[in-house]
């Protein structure tokens, strides 16, 4: 993980990967968008990327044993917005995820599995890639739509 | 999130507020649940005051969906706002859960 | 704020200074603490100062508009557990807290008040500096009694 | 954190169980304040499962007295462990508290 930006002191949450710190990740976001002055279909699609993809991580980045850390950085350039997810768990890389059947009648509809297709459909672009040391790193790019 | 339950005839309305997500939903899901445990069934979901839903949420109601059914009864959803809307839609919610404009056309399409 | 020590990746919490980021900070100081090996006193007394000391950065350090960010380390050396607390806020030098008064009768007494006088009673030393660029940083040092 | 409330005679035994912190110091007063508006100022806190208080707990519970005592009642606690005890004691809580061995002879202390 790199350092974060000398002029954003406060663009970036690290905390354990425990369900007690999706309240903390979830806020920060919420502050980073309403700072960053994005209109409110951009608000709600990052905020969902953002929560799927920490929830995600909380539940499966660190499947033995004590939870390692996730650092979510937000950055807001002139036509986008860059999150970004690091954790330090086992390899996850989301191409791999299938998009889930979403025509099952109701009987056979599963309960789950639409994290990651959310995560897709909200943003414009996700890109992975492994750390050198292990780890994950994800990058949720949401292009904003010139002032009209 | 908040949560209150009225009811209307045999129809349990259950009106949210606020933002269902993965610090909320599991409180969402037990009121709903808890209706059903209670013999009520057919259950109203008043959405217009709901502005967000992550997958949490869908899986709150997708269980709360198949446990009505499965009694019985049904939950159906009313004046739900466009961003909600557009995450039923994309997980495929809308083919297998009814969407009224309005809790009364929701309420009346129970035939009460 | 300095750079996490490349050794202990998932040693530090940075979150905003918010009431919803009190969850993930405490469970980050439990967390840190068992993976310590800290005995039931040192515990309570470590969880209990860094709860006064996050609990007052998230009321008090950023008077003026948005919250920035509280940065909390947690190190365990030898004979001591430290742990670094950070903001960017305003100006705060504990020593300036008065002790409380403990002996008024019930009418009197003020609701709130305890948290710093708890705080020098828990660790053995707390150590203040402002931070170059604006900001506090709190060190506790709680000593730990050798293995019988 | 749970509480749990038991009404002895004239008195009622809030038990509570787990952390009393910033997280939770709300939920054990809005509890305990619940029963003094219920008209049951007399409170006896059986604190045998609580393994931690910050300065947190200190509000709710100097909050919860002040109210019981305007009532004519008394808030008195039970079992309380060594290091709630000590948090108790440097805050000088001890002073103006009553603090019983357990939660029969606190209630007893009542006059019941
Ligand atoms: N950060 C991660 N690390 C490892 N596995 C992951 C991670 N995120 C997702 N997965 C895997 O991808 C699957 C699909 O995730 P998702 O679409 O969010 O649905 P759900 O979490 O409801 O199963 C998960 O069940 C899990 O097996
Ligand atoms: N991080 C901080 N920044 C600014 N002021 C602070 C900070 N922490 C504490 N203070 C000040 O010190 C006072 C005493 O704090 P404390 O002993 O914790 O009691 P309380 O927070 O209940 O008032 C606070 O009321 C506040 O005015």
């Amino acid at each position: 993980m790199t350092d974060r930006p000398a002029d954003a002191p406060d663009a970036e949450i690290v905390c354990p990967a425990r369900p007690e710190s999706l309240a903390a990740l979830l806020a920060f976001v919420a502050e980073a968008s309403a700072r960053a002055g994005l209109d409110r279909d951009s608000t709600f699609a990052v905020r969902l990327a953002a929560e799927e993809v920490c929830t995600n991580v909380i539940a499966h980045a660190y499947p033995n044993g004590a939870a390692g850390p996730v650092r979510l950085r937000f950055r807001r350039d002139p036509a986008a917005v860059l999150v970004t997810v690091e954790d330090l768990g086992i390899p996850f890389d989301p191409a791999q995820v299938a998009r889930p059947a979403a025509d099952a009648a109701w009987e056979a509809r599963p309960i789950g599995g639409m994290g990651w297709h959310l995560v897709r459909e909200s943003v414009d672009e996700v890109r992975h890639e492994h750390l050198p040391g292990g780890g994950n790193r994800l990058t949720l790019v949401k292009r904003l739509s010139p002032d009209p | 999130m908040e949560v209150n339950v009225e009811q209307r005839g045999g129809t349990s309305v259950v009106r949210i507020a606020g933002s269902v997500d993965g610090l909320t939903s599991d409180a969402l899901q037990a009121a709903l649940h808890q209706q059903i445990e209670a013999g009520a069934t057919r259950l109203v979901g008043d959405l217009s005051a709901v502005d967000y839903t992550s997958s949490a949420g869908l899986r709150a109601l997708l269980g709360t969906l198949k446990l009505a059914r499965q009694r019985g009864g049904d939950l159906r959803l009313a004046a739900v706002q466009p961003g909600v809307l557009r995450v039923l839609e994309l997980s495929g919610f809308t083919s297998i859960l009814k969407v009224f404009p309005d809790v009364d056309t929701a309420v009346e399409s129970f035939g009460a």
